[in-house]
């Protein structure tokens, strides 16, 4: 049983708050949801649409099918959505919410108050009843929701595609509040950043967080600004992370470089959108992968993740900052438009406990750089002893002072370099889903997980056994992680949301895995569990 | 304490004498040297803080001040000194001079002006004459100069100084008050370059340096002094305000939240609309 | 019949000034040659020094061995090379060249003439005569060098290890001006850069050239504007160049992925140093193939060439220009400081025609991104004629407009992508070496080619026959490129001047072809030939 | 042209004023559309060039002059224009706005400030005012103001204005002016944004431009002049230099050189020393 709605209009319209108001309520009234938009890189006009799947079981993925329900706001939507609704489904033309806005006016004194009043005829048409909606209301809108069963009893709309509440109570999240509120769990008690979409909303939240705890956002003057200060708050004592799109990331590369050489902890998110350069700045793709996993200038390792749920996404961003102060590098958390703009409930607990540094203390005689027989040099802050903390971005000596000496710079690469086998060692395991036994496997990264799953469910569901591995952790990849799945025996395919696959050039590279097919999608958006069924029915046909 | 010979300075070099000011007056401030943070870019005069007993991030060309700027907004109760030189700090870092300056911190900003990129072999710099011939420049430098005192005073800097390195005593002064001034302090120093820079040596700078008695707290009146640059050359404390503003880092080092603030926190505003 | 000879001191007493002076000199002999350098980040004190290799044969590699001469200007020569003379080689001590110093004072009244004595007695070390030996000198020095000749007299060398000419009348030059020249021979007329070691001597001589020629060099404000300078100039109708190093090009990303998405020709050198970071800035690496192989955000067609000779340098840099023209993408031109600082005579003929670009007239209905059947939008430049060009970094549609259609979204993409496949036809062929029959094969790439040849040579002259496979293009990587060598039946050595062993990834990712063994060196120095003999005779074994 | 619904601005933005003095000046200029090139960033303010009749560069977020400089440099036959919004031009975008005055090129730089940067929802710009309150300054801006005027007279620039969209006329000679002039002239335009900035409305701004008689000739009185802001706000050319030096492009478009003139170049260069 579920309910997929599109509300359509242009920017500045109201259909971005009617999705927010109705995904707020709807949390509120125990249902499970899935929300994401699409918008134009533009404030007023154009065209843009906010899709609610309304379901009585856990929804995580964009369906994808026809509507059930259509909201329009603009003259465009009858163009463009329209012929997607289904037989008999609810079309609520622009002369509907033109009217439901006049009424609105009148009665209430705002035009604004008709996103309410259709969020009102939403919770109708899924069968909440007018109390309980008013009671779940946001504050002061209980009148404006209760106008909405008004226009839904007149036009017949109550309760026509029912859809009970059966999540319990749960928080929702999008994937960028999530990545923010994991990163203060992991302790990151520092943010510097230059708005940029898809990434802005991580700021937003780390700055709505921090107006009550003890964490501190800076604005930057530019992107070399931003991760310049990450990195001097994280040498200073604050566990520290930047935020950015693609374009963003690539003013810090030669920062990246830096943090390696320097081996100062850091996390970076880089939310990707489609490119090259502007690209398509408000969709999506998946297509920065291969530009994370070479950046900056030299060679140091990394750790990369890419989360494909909410849950894994706050597991994972908190754990960087974890892994990033025992290692000594950067870690990146790879997400995308799609994921971040996309808004679900979780159903798992999350542990609310935040992490913190370790902040031992040393003498005088203290090397920043001392090469231990563990392979990692002892990490402190200045001026907590006498212990003086200096850090070079030239090749140095376990001091910290410049050095040309041949064998102290081999010695130091060596070092660098190893940690990545200590890091191998606790590497996040892909997660399997679906039928061990299927003949065929869908590999998959970041945020198409969940749509991969729901596709190859209904896949099994339909004679078609399928298996789905996932990857949070895109890199390193060792042959430890794949073992456990029997993955040489099976018809590999792999799903990727870029023109390159570029994750799929990895398996080859790193693990000497080739795949069979490749499904790619680049035109900004994301796929959607009916297509992705389809493609793939496809090609197992 | 670094032998000289340790040094990759020319001998000769203007950096020697501002490292002598700085070795002197370090352990006379009322700071521990366990307190005091000097972060700096990449260039001859970068290199400073390694002969130091101090802190420091040696960072990257053009980027001390942001570094600067994460390290006193995380840590308020270290004293921040970035330190680099004029290429470094008016050149690939133009950006974050002008923009740090902006945040209204507690930093001290020292920069080696030598004129020139002396690291790289003597290109033209920001702060270069025009007309200085060069590698790159055989036609001589066609840009304007930039005037480092100039732009601090218009961007609203509220302590800016200008030293030679030829006077290690008025120096000493000029810095000792930079680091003790409560707001973003700028000191440029006249640093001649016994290598690269021909033109603008320990005798040129002498017979042109004339001390201010005091400085001008009206900033019209400095932004005359600071175009001064020629037969004269006013060095000193151009412009200073007391009473500027100076903004605190935030005191979060070692204030980890507890799980129930972040309960109370995600409850209040997850849950509203943004 | 060869003499190496090695100048060593302190930055700034002269070793490098005699390193010039001598290979000027022997190049007007008629001398065959190879000279290089080993130098801190400084520019007075610490410990350079500068290794000649005359021979009466073309050498192009450092060899390695054991000296024949050592030049001491400072005292700590003796402790570092001189343990490496040849039993009875020429020791040239301190006391020698500060005699000489003081000589050269006195009888000329400046210190700087000492370096041309130095040569003076290095020439007749070699045995040439002292009139041949005046009359080849500087201008001015002629005394100075006669001078050189009493010395050796008066020390017994004359003669000591002859060497004859044979070379004929060729030119000299290091590794970045064959750069710069061959990028001007490119019709290149356009450079705009900032400073950085071990790029700055190409920027120095394009400089140079530009006193005589119509080019025009811009020194920038930072990499970032140099970068966006280059573009405008191309796209205002000059063939344009950027050179760097690692962290100056880590400063370029977002823009390279602005020539990908705007297509606009342009051409980037990148002169590797060890890194991370700040690194070695006056050392050798081959590092940054990884990281320019997947330079700039988002997915568009790239070319990398890194050239292994002087010819093939400015054969290379020069088409560069050609094919970043025709396929409207960005080449690159990787290259290292042991190649920049390399001097070397070059035996072929350079070809010294200037290539141009086209440029085509449209009329007023001319769209820059015109969708055509070769896959290849019309290239013109404003003001020519009626026709606007419109660049623009978000994606567009034909015109250059700013578009979010899915569909243009897709076939913009296509186009990008598809040229690969265009001038992946006209892909430069690898250079092979050696025995065709030899049943191991050692791999390499840019400026190690001429050491690996010269080690193979021996190895065969002592009976292990090697062949040698040098990749001059090292990206895009075609089956069509390595399928005449059969790789496949041999045992593959692959010898890289880095840590990470990133072209044999490349060759894995990229052509399935694995390698059996990797020879890598990270300590800031190349390869010597005598080093590289000893390794590979022990793989081999 | 474009139907003003294709124009994805705001109903009311001021960008559309500036468009329409645009689309009506430069047809009167002495240049044929073929020859006029802006050059662009990425804002609101960035998209102007593709509702204009002109050739584009539409580059990258904060480096519409080094585009600029470099299309000068390569065809001093082009008129190149230079335009963006405040984030773009002065924070991104800041060192080149600082070293681009001091090429002395005769390119004209454009701004659309509307004190906000807007593309991206509202956050402060350089030149948003202290205290301002928006998603990432929800306590209020804290950076001292960036005044791009008094920057730009300070570096050097020759030409300084800043004009109003609220009126065309006023700004349709500014605009014509720089345009015209020889040298780097900067035109920062007070453009309201109807969608977040609230505070500097077309009304705010109305009750407070002064225009001024005409630009001071020393650089000291347009600083003062430069810093005047609140109550009084000067519109029109505050400051003009026209003796100012104005370095031409390099005439080479479209002048290759031949085998020999290389070969005579080489001989002569490539066999000295460096
Ligand atoms: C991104 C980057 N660009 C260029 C360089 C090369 N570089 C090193 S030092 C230097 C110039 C230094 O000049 P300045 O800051 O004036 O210092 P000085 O050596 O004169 O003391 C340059 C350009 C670099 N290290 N990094
Ligand atoms: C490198 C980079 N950083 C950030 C962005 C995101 N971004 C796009 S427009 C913009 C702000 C624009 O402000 P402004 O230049 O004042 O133009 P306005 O929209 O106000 O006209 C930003 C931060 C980007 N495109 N590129
Ligand atoms: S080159 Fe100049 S600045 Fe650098 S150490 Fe030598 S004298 Fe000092
Ligand atoms: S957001 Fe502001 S600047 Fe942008 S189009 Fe709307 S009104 Fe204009
Ligand atoms: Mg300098
Ligand atoms: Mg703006």
């Amino acid at each position: 049983m579920e309910m997929n709605v599109i509300i359509a209009g242009e920017a500045g319209q109201g259909a971005f708050s009617v999705e927010m108001e109705l995904t707020e309520t709807l949390s509120r009234l125990n249902y499970h949801f899935f929300a994401t938009k699409n918008y134009m890189s533009r404030i007023r006009g154009g065209h843009n649409y906010h899709i609610v799947r309304i379901a009585d079981h856990p929804v995580h993925a964009l369906s994808g099918g026809i509507w059930d329900m259509v909201v329009a706001l603009d003259g465009e939507t009858e163009r463009r959505h329209r012929p997607d609704l289904r037989e008999g489904g609810i079309y609520l033309s622009r002369e509907m919410t033109a009217a439901v806005a006049e009424t609105a006016k009148e009665a209430f004194g705002t035009v604004a108050a008709s996103n309410s009043v259709l969020v009102g005829i939403i919770l109708a048409v899924i069968g909440v009843s007018a109390e309980k909606s008013a009671e779940a209301a946001e504050p002061g809108r209980a009148e404006y929701v209760r106008k909405g069963f008004e226009f839904a009893a007149k036009w017949k709309l109550t309760a026509a595609v029912p859809v009970s509440a059966a999540a319990g109570v749960h928080r929702k999240f999008d994937g960028n509040q999530a990545l923010a509120l994991g990163a203060v769990l992991g302790g990151c008690q520092f943010v510097a950043g230059y708005p940029m979409t898809p990434a802005t909303s991580i700021l937003d939240y780390f700055v709505t967080l921090a107006q009550g705890l003890p964490l501190h956002f800076e604005q930057a003057e530019d992107e070399i600004a931003a991760i310049n200060m990450v990195l001097g708050a994280s040498y200073a004592g604050l566990r520290a992370m930047a935020a950015t799109a693609g374009g963003g990331f690539a003013l810090m590369q030669e920062a990246v470089s830096l943090a390696g050489m320097t081996e100062t902890p850091v996390v970076i998110a880089v939310a990707q959108r489609p490119g090259p350069a502007t690209g398509l700045p408000t969709r999506t793709e998946q297509a920065d992968l291969a530009f994370v996993l070479n950046a900056g200038h030299g060679e140091f390792p990394r750790i990369i993740f890419a989360p494909g749920s909410i849950g894994e996404m706050i597991a994972l961003s908190r754990k960087s900052f974890a892994l990033a102060d025992r290692y000594q590098i950067p870690v990146f958390i790879l997400t995308d438009q799609y994921f971040a703009d996309s808004v679900q409930i979780v159903e798992e607990e999350i542990p609310l406990q935040v992490d913190s540094r370790q902040y031992p203390e040393f003498d005088g005689t203290y090397l920043r750089y001392r090469l231990t027989d563990e392979g990692i040099s002892p990490l402190t802050f200045p001026g907590l002893t006498a212990a003086l903390v200096k850090l070079d971005s030239d090749e140095h000596d376990e001091e910290g002072k410049i050095t040309e000496d041949r064998r102290m710079r081999v010695r130091m690469v060596d070092k660098r370099r190893g940690k990545r086998a200590l890091f191998e060692k606790e590497a996040v395991m892909p997660t399997f889903h679906g039928d061990p036994g299927a003949g065929m496997v869908v590999l998959c990264w970041g945020s198409t997980k969940l749509i991969v799953q729901e596709a190859a469910e209904r896949l099994t569901a339909q004679g078609t056994p399928v298996g789905v591995l996932h990857f949070g952790q895109v890199y390193p990849l060792t042959r430890e992680m794949i073992a456990p799945f029997g993955l040489e025996g099976k018809k590999r395919i792999c799903v990727e949301n870029n023109a390159g696959g570029q994750f799929s050039r990895l398996l080859k590279s790193e693990l000497d895995l080739g795949v069979d097919r490749l499904v790619l999608k680049y035109d900004g958006e994301s796929f959607t569990v009916d297509e992705l069924t389809r493609t793939l029915k496809g090609l197992l046909a | 304490m670094e032998a000289k010979s340790d040094i990759a300075w020319c001998p000769g070099c203007g950096n020697f004498a501002i490292r002598d000011v700085l070795e002197k007056l370090l352990p006379e401030l009322p700071v521990p040297a366990n307190r005091i943070v000097f972060t700096s870019g990449i260039g001859q005069a970068a290199k400073m803080p390694h002969y130091l007993k101090v802190n420091y991030f040696n960072g990257l060309h053009g980027r001390s001040l942001p570094l600067a700027v994460g390290i006193k907004l995380a840590r308020p109760d270290l004293t921040v000194i970035a330190y680099s030189g004029d290429g470094c700090m008016y050149g690939e870092g133009g950006n974050h001079f002008i923009h740090t300056i902006r945040r209204q911190l507690d930093i001290t900003i020292l920069v080696s002006d030598n004129q020139v990129y002396a690291l790289t072999k003597g290109q033209s710099s920001p702060t270069t004459d025009p007309g200085a011939i060069n590698s790159l420049s055989p036609g001589g430098n066609r840009n304007l100069p930039f005037n480092p005192v100039a732009l601090a005073i218009a961007m609203g800097a509220p302590f800016v100084a200008r030293g030679f390195a030829g006077d290690k005593e008025h120096l000493t002064e000029l810095i000792r008050q930079a680091i003790l001034f409560r707001g973003t302090a700028l000191v440029d120093i006249l640093q001649p370059c016994v290598s690269f820079n021909k033109v603008n040596t320990y005798q040129w700078y002498r017979q042109r340096v004339v001390k201010l008695a005091k400085p001008a707290t009206d900033r019209s009146a400095a932004l005359q002094t600071a175009e001064r640059w020629g037969e004269q050359i006013p060095i000193g404390v151009i412009y200073q305000d007391d009473a500027a503003e100076c903004r605190a880092g935030a005191e979060i080092f070692r204030r980890g939240a507890t799980a129930e603030e972040v309960a109370c926190q995600i409850d209040m505003k997850c849950v509203m609309m943004r």
